[in-house]
Formats: structure tokens, C-alpha cells, sequence
């Protein structure tokens, strides 16, 4: 699959079809793959890879990259989605991108390979469905199903909503039944235990903001916890509360545009389930407005700015199972 | 730092004798910027303005808190005395202290420390407020009456006799309404036919009024000054500009046998009729539903003995589009379906009548040619009981739960009229309560009891029951007597209760004006603007607002047009300027503002921006438009990075007010 | 927090209120004299749809314990539709706020018409009552803005 | 005028007596009106009185027969028929009789006594 | 040499528990740790590094500063501070220990940052060597010996316990009560186990990495390099790199109103933000690629142009770990010096 992205965009490159490209750059360790643009050949040929570790959504740099010119982007079903919602959102000039859809079958994390106490890697190498990881205290395989990112693990779809042309196989959607449970044990717990849980969690966050600024649907010129002038900007969570503002209404401000790309979860480097909030606005919208999927199309509207007149009440939230 | 000035009112003792306003002044003088605080008895009263004003001038305030009554009530007085000393009259904040706590507590330290803290709450906005200036738009010089009864027609002559052009709208063929279906008028007993036909004819004669007969208003949009209406033509199969009236059609047309709804249903006329001898416009109309021509294409009758080929088959609805700058909603009333009261055997005998039918039976162009016969076997009546109160005044479950205000007095006249004209006849009146109040109404009812010997029977009927001689056996209560009492009638009456019509419902939200429970229109103010929708620009006519009679309605009908002539003789209307704005540099034209805007208020444009760095990037911006735009605030919180905000309500100002009440 | 002579907890209870219905119906239990806590402070906005989640995080913040948000009745809201849409983002906040541990009885919408004075000092209560038996808010604090 | 009784038979009726206009419609339409020295409407206003002895001695509440017809019609949603089924279990609570229980059931039925009249001897001793 | 067996850990930190609160590497989850307040039972990380640096100690992301009172139209001005309480950091790897050093040039040099001060007064660091460095570690190149961590008292990790040393006075006087706690063993374990990590260093992927061609005096050479452009290309601006990082110490000062005064407190920045140096008339630094080459610039060039020769980087390699796109000093050293050699 590299050899053919490589082939096409150096193609696409020299029928003057785009003048960049967007893909993902090579690393030192093999695992620590940074998304790249590409103007020549020579680079693509020297740097461009594919491989388990090219987990970044390439899509919100295209917002930056479609107002230089005509770029070429690679996306993975998880990168069409969003792509697609910023399409919705005017946030990227249709015109000006060149779409190829290329298949994931999902990638690993780094982190989850680290968690088996291994270190001190120099390599990485796929073989069939495992790895073999190369250190320096000797080589060890893993199952390529035991380090995949949990996001992939709940894989939403395979399938590129959006895309001019594809590479490999279209997939199709997956049932959904996984994506939730994660939301469902949460919910079954009491008030507390899920108190307890999420103080946890957030108050592990260092607000380094690389969950907003690598997401794809927060594509505000100014975000509000940045702007002065908001009343609610914060540098730092000064106090818990800042804590469980900052991600309430992150995740409110996503509501319905969050494609659930994963990639919030898989940047926090203090490893908090912030896929859990959004997953959850996900949940509550499907069970309650009817299954909405952002990023589907281009048509159908967000379920925050449309209503039906028996819509439930916000009592309905005091109403659920247990407390 | 603002200079700040906080007044407040005793409001005679409605606030003074629960809030301590000497404390609540001296307590919220203490308040960084605030530069004057003092209290006045009453600071909406004259000299109250002045001193307010004359605080503006001497301390050159920034902003003014006013701790008063309900800023629904003096708001404006407030902004307008402030606009009259030089300050923005939007740097006005009211602390609501007589409503929302005098008025609701008791304690009196209780009530004071509260008013304090909305005190404080106004202040804290208020220090945020910016001087706004209202926009202007330009006002069309013409109304739009949505319903052609004697509501709609007074409102429409009058509109017209100041000048402004009017469109009546009515849904059905003619105008006229119920008055039309009427006999006599109480209290004066005047022919009901001969007193609304003038004015029915004066509307048609009138150069400045349109009637759109047999139309309906689909969709209305715009604001105050400025509305666009759609309206359906309905298809009449017969041309409107062709058609004389003549009535020849009407003779010849085979289909005899559909029901007459202008008598109820108790006569027939034909597939092509005029409803009744005085319709305005007297132009005939094809039914669709009974026309052989239409359903089959057989027959054509009509068409052939038009004599001036008025006969149209291929006719069409038509949309018309007319842009108005007052809309007046006169949708009247139907009595409520009274088969639901098993009680009274409406649906099993037809001699259990409802009121108004018995108006078309006494009527000389009704069924019975004026002849008051029985509708089972068309003989004379000598027992006629009438019921009152039938699904008024009763649980929401069970019916209405207003009084229908109109039923005392016209069965008293129903009462009176059979008594004069067939003085064999026995008159029974079951009543819970006889209410007369009106010019004139207690001494008619009166009459009808002791000069015309209608026996009025305090109590209710508990069951009307057919008897196979054809009379009707009525068991009810006397509750004077204490017994129970049996009438062999020939003719029970209902008095059903009056509710508003079925299209008012959809037509208030059409034009985004407010209903209580029942569907009646809602007022701005139950006492001082009851002919004025909270809609601005849309105005009330008649029972669509609530149940009265006909010289109720005709002098609402007059001071809802004054209200209308008011508003149309303007050339321009100051807005609202509490609307949206978006930050264009914050704004990235995500869309969704505009996609939860009711008034389609937002647009998108495409914008050069100068960067920080030189260069020039073109990005897509929401603009919100002024005039369109009503400051629901929508779009402020379907905007994820706050780029749009609120005059008069901005984000900050209310996490002030929060900040303010919670500390 | 603040406690009364007795020694109970009264809460801090901020109340939004849309100014075509909700707070004419506050108004009309004051004209009608009908009483509930002075602990509830109301807040008129032009429409519940005006109401920011944030808005309500920061009552929270600054030691609110009960947040209540009344507006027109579906359907009659004065701009068409703006309630509407206060219900789908308040049902999706409120489920949030759950979802976090904060107890749900602290939020609450209630539609009340300008004719409703009596259902709105019913609601105000009632309201105050159950957020008086919650006791304060503790886990949507911000302590330093603690009294 | 009995304040505490008015209460108990609002409570255990759950009519509301005051709701009343007194458009005697309760009456109008009983079918044992004849027989009633006091009418459904007149037990309404009673109550509501608080004449509390003239109506427990009276036999016209045992003459009621429950039909709710006066239910039914009842524009008001008073539901006068509760209201007599309210006084009748305080005049038998007077009696003393208030204390039929399961076990004494067995030794009270007869073979000729209706099984609806079991069920409504329970559900009145059971309030 | 005092030695402390792996089994008499508990005792040691209870018995220095006594004197002060002790921080110690807490597994939170697998394979990530970090610091916690030691309690009886809690069980210490064998982690190599806590994800989060120990600067955290000494220089916490928020602090207040001051705070004002407003009553009554007057304005009175509050101190926050109270007491500050000994603490120790138990387990702090070389390169966080260096990264104190590099702290104190900035905070403790004229004017003097009092509140740093007095943290760092009243805080004794307990160092410890690495036994089983990763791939990302590079602290070698900027001259730090990971086996010989420093602090005010060295442990030397070994199988079946420590080598306990007193670096400080501070250290010796932390020692001495806690005698009984220590076997004497003679040095030699010590010293085998510090040639152990020295030889795993040797062998890491970044062993090699050069600094030579940074340092003080270079901003002409680096500051225009069109190589900036393509490394700050994937940068999505957040501040991962430098909230992880033990020698980032730049903040802001921002009030905070709470109702009834307001806290005047600082909270790191970071100079990946968009906001960063932001002044009334604009902002200096316009795109990512200013803000990015400014962070390296400042480690590599700026930072030891005015700290003698010292670069602002301890090579601990937590960003390289947590940035969201792998962008690190690292790839940025490595392009640079190639370009340089092509040049």
C-alpha cells in the first residue's frame, strides 16, 4: 500500500494535478511517525511512509493547506469523516483538495506496547498480525490485536464518506455495539463512583490543550478558553472546577460535530478517556434524536441545531435507571 | 472608572413596607463606582424621573440602576428619562425589587437582603452595558386582516377610513362571519343581517380594502413594519371578476341535495351556490366535492347559462405575495362540538338543537323561512327547554374552563323572542348562574323573566331522554325547590360553549404570537394592551383574544385599528438594537448560527482580512442583518467560539449577574 | 454556604428566566402575592435559548447549588423556536453533568407561561426544597470562590 | 361547623367539595334522587359546610348507589358520589364497626352473600 | 557505603516520612507513573520516569501569587503564602535533578523569585540511577552522567537494594538520624551498577546525538534556516512539550475574581501558544514556526548564550514520548546539524 500512495502522489504531482501533499513522515524509532507535507518527489521517495503508526488525522491540517492550493491528502475512513464534517463546516475548500481514501486496518499504540514493559526500542516490524519489536534489550512480538489503539479496537467504519478517488478495497460501516460499552459501565454506576472516576481522570489534566488543538472539529479561529474576552479563558486549571469546565464544554462545543476520530485520547499524554466524553453526547444523541453519525454527509443537520416538536425533556436525564 | 447611579423606589409601600429602601440605597452606595444611591417614593412618578435626571446631569453618570418594579413595567419610562438628561437610555439596568421580591416575601430583612443582591446584580451589569443605538426601519403602509367577520370588517373600515390600504382575509367565500348567521341582536333586538350588511357592503365599496374571500394565509414572515404574507387563493371555479352575482347558475345546477353549512346543515343548496342573498362578494363558488363536472367531467349546466362566462372548471389555487406593515388577527370563535355530552342526546335526536342553530331556525332566510317548526317533524314546539352553561365553565377534561360570556344574554333573547312570537309556547331556562353584566343586558334579561314569563330554573339537566311519542323527557335539578324535575320538551336548546378557531392555532405561530391554553391570542397586557399581540406588529380583533359579544367586539375591533393606524402612521420604526452581532475575527463560518436562526437573520459573506502578518486571507464570516434580526440569542450558543454575542444580553454581562448572585 | 437562624443549609439558587414567559410568570406570582425562598435569584435573559452552558458551569462555580431554567412552552416560545432548542442542549448537558457525578437533581427546565404565576412559585419551591435536602454543592464548586 | 370532619371526608373521598358551583347537575341527573332525603348536591354543599350530624343521620346516604352517574356529569369534576361513599364510612367508623378483618371473613360469608360484596367490605375497611 | 535493602524501603520512607512529607514514582497505570505523596503501603514505581517532570515540586503549573480584598470601595492586599512545610522527592532520575540546576539560573538569580526560593529551600531531592533507560533518553549528550544522579542524597540502584550517598550537606544532615536503617557494604556493587547503566547509554539509538554544533552565540546561524518551515509544519501549537518538560519555566500572571476578591496567580505558559508573548500592540512571534523555533532556539542557543555554556535541555525525552506528532529536539538537532554539513 505505501509503494502505491507513493506512486500516485508523485503522479498527481507531476500531471500538476496538486502542488503538496499530506502524509506522514518518517521517525527515529520507527513508532514516532509525524504527519508531513510533501512537495517532490525526492521527499516522498526518502521520507514518505504508511505503516501501523501513521495514526494521526491528517484532515484538520487541510484547512491550513487547502488555502495555499491544490493539496493531495491521504485519509483513512477515520480522516473522510472528519473531513467531511469540515466540508459541512466550509472550514475546507472542496475544490482545492484531492481526496485518495486508503484502508486501515487499524493502527497500533505505542503506548500499549510500552504498558508490556517493553523499551528501549530501535525498530519495529510487522508480520502478519504481529510486531516484532526490536530494542536494545532484545527483540520481542506482540499480537497486533493486543496494541491496537482502543479507538480501532471499536472501529466505527471502514468505509471513506468522502474521497476522490480510493486505494485498496472500500470497507463498510461496523455495528456499533462496542464503541459504547465503554460509555454503558460508566453509566451503570452510581453518581459517586463515577464522580470518583472522572476527578481521577481529570484531574490528572496538565491542560496542555493537545486534545483541542489536534481535533478536527475544534477549528475555531479563537478558541473561548483562549480568548480574554470569553470570561471562562484559563491557562491552567487553577482549580478542579477549570478542570471539568475546560472538558464539559470541549465536549460541548464538539456536540454533534465530534466524528469520534479518537484522536483526543490518543494525544493526552496523561492517557485520559477523553473519548469518553464525546462518545457519550454520541450516545445520548443517537438514543435520543435518532442515529446521527457527523461527517456522514453534508445534509443532514447537526442534532444541536435542529429539534422535533416531541423531543424528550431534560427531565428524561433525571428519570434513568439508577442514580 | 464608571460613574455609577442606583435609585431606589419605595413604590409607595408595595416595596417599602417589605424591603427596607433606606438600607438597600446605603448598602448598595457602598459598591465600587457607585457614585449616588438614594430612594424616592416614586421614581416612575414625575418629580422620580427628575430626580434621576437631574442625577445624570450632576454626577455625569456612565449608568443608572433602578431597583423598582418589573422591568416589563417601567423599563422604558427609565430608558426615556434617561435618553432625556444625555445618557444612553440602554445604560439603564431595573433591579426588579416589587415583583420578584417585595411582593413574594414576607420577612422583611429577608426581603431586604435579597433586594440587595439583585441590586447588586444590575450594577454588575450595568458596568458592562454599552451605549446602543436603535436601527430604523422603513414601514409599509398597509394591513392585513386575517378573518372577515364583524371583528375583521370594523378593523378593516377603520384602517381604511384613515387611509391605509387593507387586505381582509377570509377563508370562506364570504365575509360577514357568524354575525351573519344571526337573527336579532341583544339587547336592542335589532336585525342582526340589517345592521352588518352595510358595513359588509361599505368594505366592498371601500377603494383602500382588498377582500381576499375564500383565501387563507399560508406563511408570513419579516417583522414590525415590514411582514411578507403568502396568501392562497383558494380555487372557486368561478371567476371573481366576471361573475355578477346573478344567481342563474344556482338555479340550474342539478346537484340539489348538499347540505347548506351557512344554515348548519339543516337545508340544502346546491353544487354551485352563493352562501346566502347578502354575501360580499356576491360571486358563487363551485363545490368541488358534489360538482358533476369537476368529479367527472359531466354536466357543464352552469357554464352554459352564465350569460357573461364566468364559469372557470380549470381554475386553480393561486399564491398571492403582499408585503404588510401590521397583520390583525380576527379569526373569531365556532361553538365547540357538542355531541360529546351524551347527556343531552344531541347526536341521537334532532331536536336537541345548539343555539346557533336555533338562530337559522328563527331566521326569515333560515331552513324554515322564520317559522319556528321543530326539525324532526317540522311541527310547532309548545315546550322548549334551554340549557346553559353546556362545556363552559368545567374541568379541561370535561370542556372549557372559561365562561363563554355571550350565552346568558342570547338565550334570554332566544327565550324572550319565542315567547313574543308563539305566547303558547312554555320557555324553560336552566341556569347555573345568570350573568348580565353590560348596558343594558340585566334589565333585558329581566324582562324576558317577568315580562314574557320564562321560567328560569336555577340547576342543571342531568339527562335528555328521546321518548317514543317524539318528545324529549329532560330531568333536571331545581335547586331553589330542592327537587328533582321532569319537562316534556319539544325542543331542547344547547348553549355551547365558544371556543377560538381551529386555524387560530396555526396561524399564531405562523406569526410567532403567543396563545394561552385555550388558543385564545394572548395579549401584551391583559389591562393596558389588549388589542396588542407581545408580537410586535401584530394586533387583536375580536374573540380570537377571548369570548365577547357584538358591541364588545366591534369597539375592540375600533381601538385594535387605532392601534394599527398608530403603527402604519409612522414612516419609520425605531428596532430593537438588543440583537446579535458576530466578532468577524473570531467567527469561522461554521454555519451553525445561521442554522438555528428563526428569522433567517444571518448571512455569510466572504471577507478579505488584513493578517497581523500583511497578507490578506479570505475567510467566510456570519453577518448578522439588524433589522431582521429579534435578539432571541439562538445563535449565541450554537456558536462554539463565542464569536457571536448579544447586545443588551452579552455573555459577560449575564456571568456578571451570575457572578453577582452567587458570591 | 449559608445557613438560616436554625442552622439548615439555604442553598444559593439561580434561576434563568426568558423574558416573554417565564419572567412574566414570575412577575405574575409576585401581582398574585404568591410567595417561595428569597434564596432564588432570577435571571432574565430574552429566550431560554440565550442560556450558554457555560453560563450555568459558572453559577455552579461561583456557589450556586440549584441551576433552573424556565422558558415558554414548546411551541409557544416568542421566537418560534428557540426553546426547542434549549431542550436538546440542556437534555445533552444535564445527561453530561450526570454522566460526571454531579448530582442530577441540581439542574433543572421547567416550561412556564406567562399565565402560570402560581405553577412558577410552585416550580420555585419545589425546586428549592430539593436542592435544600441535597445540600451544597460540592462537587461543582470552585473553591476558591468559596465563602 | 366540623372542621376535622370536613377534612377526613375530603381526604378519604379525595373529592373536592369546594370546587362546586352548585349547578346541581349531580342531582339532575340521579336516578334515585326520589328516594334521597338529602340530594348529591346538597351532600356536596353539606360537607363543605361541615354539617357534620344532620347528614350521618341521614338515610339518604345509604340510598346512594354509587352509580358515579353524578361523577360522570359533573362539569366540575367534584365526584359527589366519592363524597357519600366518604360519609358513609364515617358513620359505620362511628358504629365502630371499623374493625372487620381477613380472618373474620370466613365466619361472616355466607353462601348466599355476593363475592363483589366481600370485595367491597375489604375495600372499605381497608381505607 | 550505606546500603539500603529493597526490603527495608518501606522503613526508610516511613522513618523520613517523620520529619517531612515525602513524594514518591507511583505506577498509575501500567508502565506510567507519577509523583504521590507517600503513605504507609504505598508502593514505589520502578518506572524508569514519571510522565510529568519533578519540577511540578518546585515551580507547580499554578500558584498564587497575591491576592487583593475588596470591601467597601477599599483595596486590601493579601499574602497567600503560608508555612512552607520540608518535603522530599524520592526517585528523581539525573536528568531531573540537572534540571533543577538550570531552574535555579533563571529563578534564583537576580531578582530572586521568592516563591521558588522557598520551595526549593525547604525541599531535599533524593536521586536515584537508571537502571534500564529507554530509547528516548538522550542525557548524555548534554554531559549528564545518569549514573551519577546527584541531588542531595544519591541512590544506586542495584538487585537486592541501594548505595545510599549524601551529595550535600543537606543530604548528610537528612542521613545521619537514619543510620540504623543502612547496611555498610564497601563500594564496589556501587560502582559495578553505575558501568552497567553507562554501557546501556552507550548502546540507546540516541547515544550518538551531537550538541556541538549548538550553543551560545549561534542565533544568526540558526535563526533563518529554511529547515524550520518543514519541522514546524505538523506543530498543532498545543503545550504538551513544554508542560512535560523539567526545564520550561516560562508563565503568565493572570487575576482571578472570586466573588469577593481576587487571586492573583501565575500558571505556566508555553511558548507554542498562540497567545505567547501577545502585548497590546501584537504579537511578535505570527505563525507556528516562530513559536516553534523559538522553544529550540531558546534550548539550544539562547539558553546557554546566557547560562555559560548550558543548554536548556536535560535529554529526559518525555517529549519525544508525548508530543502529539513526534515532533521533537531531537528530529530538530538531527536536521539542523544535517543541514549544516550540506551546507
Amino acid at each position: 500500500m505505501q509503494e502505491m500512495m507513493k506512486k500516485r502522489a508523485m503522479e498527481l504531482l507531476a500531471d500538476g494535478t496538486v502542488t503538496r501533499v499530506i502524509g506522514w513522515r518518517r521517525g527515529e524509532f520507527s513508532y514516532d511517525i509525524s504527519p508531513a507535507v510533501f512537495e517532490d518527489a525526492a521527499q516522498i521517495e526518502r521520507d514518505f511512509v504508511w505503516d501501523a503508526f501513521c495514526g494521526a488525522n491528517v484532515s484538520k491540517y487541510l484547512i491550513r493547506e487547502s488555502a495555499k492550493g491544490r493539496v493531495l491528502a491521504f485519509l483513512k475512513p477515520c480522516d473522510a469523516f472528519s473531513m467531511n464534517q469540515l466540508l459541512a463546516e466550509h472550514r475546507v475548500k472542496r475544490e482545492n483538495v484531492y481526496l485518495i481514501g486508503i484502508p486501515c486496518a487499524g493502527k497500533a499504540d505505542i503506548d500499549r506496547i510500552k504498558a508490556r514493559g517493553i523499551d528501549g526500542v530501535t525498530g519495529i516490524e510487522e508480520d502478519g498480525e504481529a510486531f516484532v519489536v526490536h530494542t536494545i534489550y532484545g527483540d520481542e512480538r506482540v499480537g497486533r490485536a493486543d496494541v491496537l489503539a482502543e479507538r480501532c479496537l471499536v472501529c466505527k467504519s471502514k468505509r471513506h464518506p468522502v474521497y476522490d478517488e480510493l486505494l485498496g478495497e472500500e470497507g463498510e460501516d461496523l455495528p456499533d455495539d462496542a464503541r459504547f460499552a465503554g460509555v454503558e459501565k460508566l453509566e451503570a454506576m452510581t453518581a459517586e463512583e463515577r464522580f470518583a472516576f472522572w476527578r481521577g481522570e481529570l484531574s490528572k489534566c496538565i491542560r496542555c490543550n493537545a486534545c483541542r488543538n489536534v481535533c478536527p472539529a475544534c477549528t475555531c479561529e479563537n478558541c473561548v478558553f483562549d480568548n480574554p474576552d470569553s470570561g471562562i479563558s484559563q491557562k491552567a486549571a487553577a482549580d478542579p472546577f477549570e478542570e471539568n469546565m475546560y472538558h464539559i464544554i470541549r465536549a460541548f462545543h464538539v456536540a454533534g460535530r465530534c466524528t469520534d476520530c479518537g484522536e483526543c485520547s490518543r494525544v493526552c499524554p496523561e492517557h485520559i478517556p477523553l473519548h469518553l466524553l464525546n462518545r457519550k453526547f454520541i450516545k445520548d444523541i443517537d438514543e435520543l434524536y435518532g442515529t446521527y453519525r457527523a461527517g456522514e454527509d453534508d445534509e443532514t443537520k447537526n442534532p444541536l441545531t435542529s429539534f422535533t416538536e416531541g423531543d424528550a425533556e431534560p427531565a428524561v436525564v433525571r428519570k434513568r435507571g439508577r442514580a | 472608572m464608571q460613574k455609577l447611579g442606583v435609585f431606589v423606589c419605595h413604590c409607595g409601600t408595595n416595596i417599602a413596607a417589605t424591603v427596607d429602601v433606606k438600607a438597600v440605597a446605603e448598602a448598595l452606595g457602598r459598591e465600587p463606582s457607585v457614585v449616588v444611591s438614594t430612594d424616592y417614593p416614586y421614581m416612575c412618578s414625575e418629580s422620580g424621573q427628575n430626580l434621576i435626571k437631574d442625577a445624570i446631569r450632576e454626577h455625569s453618570l456612565d449608568g443608572v440602576v433602578i431597583c423598582s418594579c418589573s422591568p416589563r413595567m417601567h423599563e422604558n419610562t427609565f430608558r426615556k428619562a434617561a435618553a432625556q438628561a444625555g445618557l444612553n437610555p440602554y445604560m439603564v439596568e431595573i433591579a426588579n425589587i416589587r415583583e420578584q421580591c417585595s411582593w413574594i416575601h414576607k420577612d422583611r430583612e429577608e426581603a431586604t437582603e435579597k433586594a440587595i443582591v439583585l441590586g447588586r446584580a444590575a450594577i454588575a451589569k450595568v458596568l458592562l452595558n454599552t451605549p446602543l443605538t436603535a436601527g430604523e426601519s422603513p414601514v409599509t403602509k398597509r394591513a392585513l386582516v386575517i378573518g372577515g367577520g364583524i371583528a375583521g370588517i370594523q378593523t378593516a373600515l377603520d384602517i381604511a377610513e384613515a387611509g391605509f390600504p387593507v387586505d381582509i382575509v377570509e377563508k370562506e367565500p364570504t365575509i360577514g362571519g357568524k354575525m351573519a348567521q344571526l337573527d336579532k341582536t341583544f339587547p336592542t333586538l335589532d336585525c342582526a343581517a340589517c345592521i352588518l350588511t352595510p358595513k359588509m357592503v361599505d368594505c366592498a365599496q371601500n377603494e383602500n380594502i382588498r377582500i381576499l374571500s375564500f383565501s387563507e394565509v399560508e406563511e408570513v414572515t419579516g417583522f414590525v413594519g415590514n411582514f411578507t404574507a403568502k396568501i392562497r387563493r383558494k380555487a372557486r371555479y368561478v371567476d371573481e371578476t366576471k361573475c355578477t352575482g346573478c344567481g342563474l347558475c344556482t338555479e340550474k345546477c342539478p346537484v340539489k341535495k348538499v347540505p347548506n353549512e351557512f344554515n348548519l346543515g339543516m337545508d340544502n343548496r346546491r353544487a354551485v351556490y352563493i352562501p346566502f342573498a347578502q354575501a360580499v362578494p356576491k360571486v358563487a363558488r363551485i363545490d368541488p366535492d358534489w360538482c358533476n363536472m369537476l368529479k367527472n367531467g359531466k354536466c357543464g349546466l352552469c357554464s352554459k347559462v352564465c350569460t357573461v362566462g364566468a364559469i372557470d372548471y380549470k381554475q386553480t389555487d393561486t399564491v398571492l405575495e403582499e408585503h404588510y406593515g401590521a397583520i390583525v388577527a380576527a379569526t373569531g370563535y365556532e361553538p365547540i362540538k357538542v355531541d360529546r355530552y351524551g347527556e343531552y342526546a344531541y347526536a341521537q335526536s334532532k331536536d336537541v338543537i345548539t343555539s346557533l342553530e336555533f338562530e337559522r331556525l328563527t331566521n326569515a332566510a333560515g331552513p324554515t323561512s322564520g317559522t319556528l317548526l321543530r326539525p324532526s317533524d317540522g311541527r310547532h314546539p309548545h315546550t322548549i327547554v334551554f340549557i346553559q352553561c353546556v362545556g363552559s365553565r368545567c374541568t379541561p377534561e370535561m370542556g372549557k374552563t372559561y365562561c363563554s360570556k355571550i350565552c346568558c344574554m342570547y338565550t334570554a333573547k332566544h327565550a324572550m323572542l319565542t315567547r313574543e312570537k308563539y305566547p303558547d309556547t312554555d320557555v324553560y331556562v336552566f341556569y347555573i348562574d345568570v350573568r348580565t353584566p353590560g348596558k343594558n343586558f340585566d334589565e333585558f334579561y329581566r324582562r324576558a323573566a317577568e315580562e314574557y314569563g320564562v321560567h328560569y330554573i336555577k340547576g342543571a339537566v342531568g339527562k335528555v331522554m328521546p321518548r317514543a311519542d317524539g318528545t324529549l323527557d329532560v330531568q333536571a335539578s331545581d335547586l331553589i325547590m330542592n327537587e328533582q324535575l321532569h319537562i316534556n320538551a319539544d325542543l331542547v336548546v344547547l348553549a355551547a360553549a365558544i371556543e377560538p378557531s381551529k386555524t387560530a392555532r396555526r396561524l399564531a405561530t405562523m406569526l410567532t404570537a403567543s396563545m394561552d391554553t385555550n388558543d385564545f391570542f394572548t395579549e401584551a397586557h391583559p389591562k393596558l394592551r389588549p388589542v396588542e399581540s407581545p408580537t410586535a406588529g401584530i394586533f387583536l380583533s375580536g374573540v380570537c383574544q377571548g369570548p365577547k359579544d357584538i358591541p364588545e367586539t366591534v369597539s375592540q375591533a375600533s381601538a385594535c385599528a387605532a392601534k394599527v393606524i398608530g403603527l402604519l402612521s409612522k414612516n419609520k420604526l425605531t428596532g430593537n438594537p438588543c440583537v446579535a452581532h458576530s466578532d468577524e475575527w473570531m467567527c469561522n463560518g461554521c454555519s451553525n448560527c445561521a442554522s438555528v436562526c428563526p428569522y433567517g437573520a444571518i448571512t455569510y459573506l466572504d471577507k478579505d482580512f488584513r493578517m497581523p502578518d500583511r497578507s490578506t486571507k479570505t475567510r467566510r464570516v456570519a453577518s448578522v442583518n439588524p433589522a431582521v434580526c429579534q435578539g432571541c440569542g439562538a445563535c449565541t450558543v450554537a456558536c462554539p467560539s463565542g464569536a457571536m454575542d448579544l447586545y443588551g444580553f452579552s455573555n459577560s454581562q449575564i456571568m456578571a449577574e451570575v457572578d453577582a448572585i452567587c458570591k | 454556604m449559608q445557613v438560616n437562624e436554625t442552622g439548615a443549609f439555604v442553598p444559593t439558587v439561580v434561576a434563568f428566566c426568558c423574558n416573554w414567559c417565564s419572567y412574566a410568570g414570575a412577575d405574575l406570582s409576585g401581582t398574585n402575592r404568591l410567595q417561595y425562598p428569597s434564596n432564588i435569584k432570577i435571571i432574565r435573559v430574552p429566550c431560554s435559548c440565550r442560556v450558554n452552558p457555560m453560563f450555568i458551569l459558572r453559577a455552579f462555580q461561583r456557589g450556586a447549588d440549584g441551576v433552573i431554567l424556565c422558558g415558554c412552552h414548546p411551541g409557544d416560545c416568542h421566537y418560534t423556536t428557540g426553546n426547542y432548542y434549549t431542550r436538546r442542549r440542556m437534555t445533552l448537558l444535564f445527561s453530561m453533568l450526570d454522566y460526571l457525578g454531579i448530582e442530577r437533581e441540581r439542574t433543572r427546565v421547567e416550561w412556564v407561561s406567562a399565565a402560570e404565576g402560581q405553577k412558577f412559585a410552585e416550580t420555585m419551591k419545589s425546586f428549592a426544597a430539593e436542592i435544600a435536602a441535597l445540600g451544597p454543592n460540592r462537587r461543582l464548586e470552585d473553591l476558591r470562590c468559596r465563602k | 361547623m366540623n372542621n376535622d370532619w370536613k377534612d377526613r371526608i375530603v381526604r378519604m373521598s379525595g373529592a373536592a367539595v369546594q370546587k362546586c358551583m352548585r349547578c346541581g347537575k349531580c342531582s339532575a341527573t340521579c336516578p334515585n334522587y326520589g328516594e334521597m332525603e338529602y340530594h348529591p348536591h346538597q351532600f356536596v354543599y353539606m360537607v363543605e359546610r361541615g354539617d357534620t350530624e344532620r347528614l350521618m343521620a341521614s338515610p339518604s346516604i345509604f340510598e346512594c348507589l354509587t352509580c358515579f352517574a353524578c361523577v360522570e356529569r359533573c362539569p366540575r369534576g367534584v365526584e359527589p358520589a366519592k363524597v357519600i361513599e366518604a360519609v358513609r364510612l364515617e358513620v359505620i367508623r362511628q358504629k365502630g364497626a371499623n374493625h372487620l378483618k381477613p380472618d373474620d371473613l370466613p365466619a361472616a360469608a355466607d353462601e348466599d352473600l355476593p363475592g363483589q360484596a366481600l370485595v367491597t367490605a375489604l375495600r372499605k375497611f381497608a381505607k | 557505603m550505606l546500603f539500603l535493602k529493597s526490603a527495608d524501603l518501606e522503613r526508610f520512607l516511613a522513618a523520613a516520612s517523620e520529619t517531612r512529607t515525602v513524594y514518591v514514582p507511583v505506577d498509575v497505570e501500567p508502565k506510567k507513573s507519577a509523583y504521590r505523596k507517600w503513605t504507609p503501603g504505598t508502593a514505589v514505581s520502578k518506572g524508569l520516569k514519571t510522565t510529568r517532570s519533578a519540577k511540578d515540586f518546585f515551580f507547580p503549573q499554578t500558584e498564587d501569587l497575591v491576592g487583593f480584598r475588596i470591601e467597601n470601595k477599599k483595596i486590601q492586599i493579601l499574602d497567600p503564602r503560608g508555612e512552607e512545610e520540608d518535603f522530599a522527592v524520592f526517585g528523581v532520575r539525573a536528568c531531573d535533578a540537572r534540571s533543577f540546576g538550570i531552574l535555579d539560573k533563571v529563578f534564583l538569580s537576580e531578582p530572586v523569585d521568592t516563591y521558588y526560593e522557598n520551595r526549593r529551600a525547604h525541599g531535599l531531592i533524593l536521586t536515584m540511577t537508571c537502571r534500564r533507560p529507554a530509547e528516548t533518553c538522550f542525557c548524555t549528550a548534554f554531559g549528564i552522567d545518569p549514573a551519577s544522579p546527584g541531588g542531595d542524597v544519591a541512590f544506586t540502584e542495584t538487585a537486592d537494594g541501594w548505595y545510599v550517598e549524601a551529595v550535600t550537606e543537606r543530604g548528610r544532615d537528612f542521613l545521619a538520624p537514619l543510620g540504623d536503617l543502612f547496611e555498610d557494604r564497601d563500594g564496589s556493587g556501587a560502582e559495578a551498577a553505575k558501568e552497567e547503566t553507562r554501557a546501556i547509554m552507550k548502546r540507546l539509538p540516541l547515544a550518538d546525538l551531537q550538541t556541538d554544533a549548538f550553543g551560545g552565540g549561534k542565533t544568526k546561524e540558526f535563526f533563518d534556516r529554511p529547515e524550520w518551515a518543514s519541522l514546524s509544519e505538523a506543530c498543532i501549537g498545543c503545550g504538551t512539550c513544554t508542560f512535560v518538560c523539567p526545564t520550561c519555566q516560562c508563565y503568565d500572571i493572570r487575576d482571578y475574581d472570586t466573588g469577593h476578591g481576587v487571586k492573583r496567580f501565575r500558571c505556566w505558559d508555553s511558548c507554542m501558544y498562540s497567545d505567547f508573548t501577545k502585548m497590546a500592540g501584537g504579537n511578535p512571534r505570527l505563525t507556528q514556526k516562530e513559536r516553534f523555533r523559538q522553544r529550540f532556539m531558546h534550548k539550544l542557543v539562547y539558553f546557554p548564550e546566557n547560562n555559560g555554556g548550558e543548554f536548556g535541555c536535560v535529554g529526559c525525552g518525555r517529549c519525544l514520548a508525548s508530543c502529539p506528532i513526534h515532533m521533537n529536539i531531537v528530529k530538530v538537532m538531527k536536521t539542523l546539524s544535517e543541514g549544516q554539513d550540506e551546507s
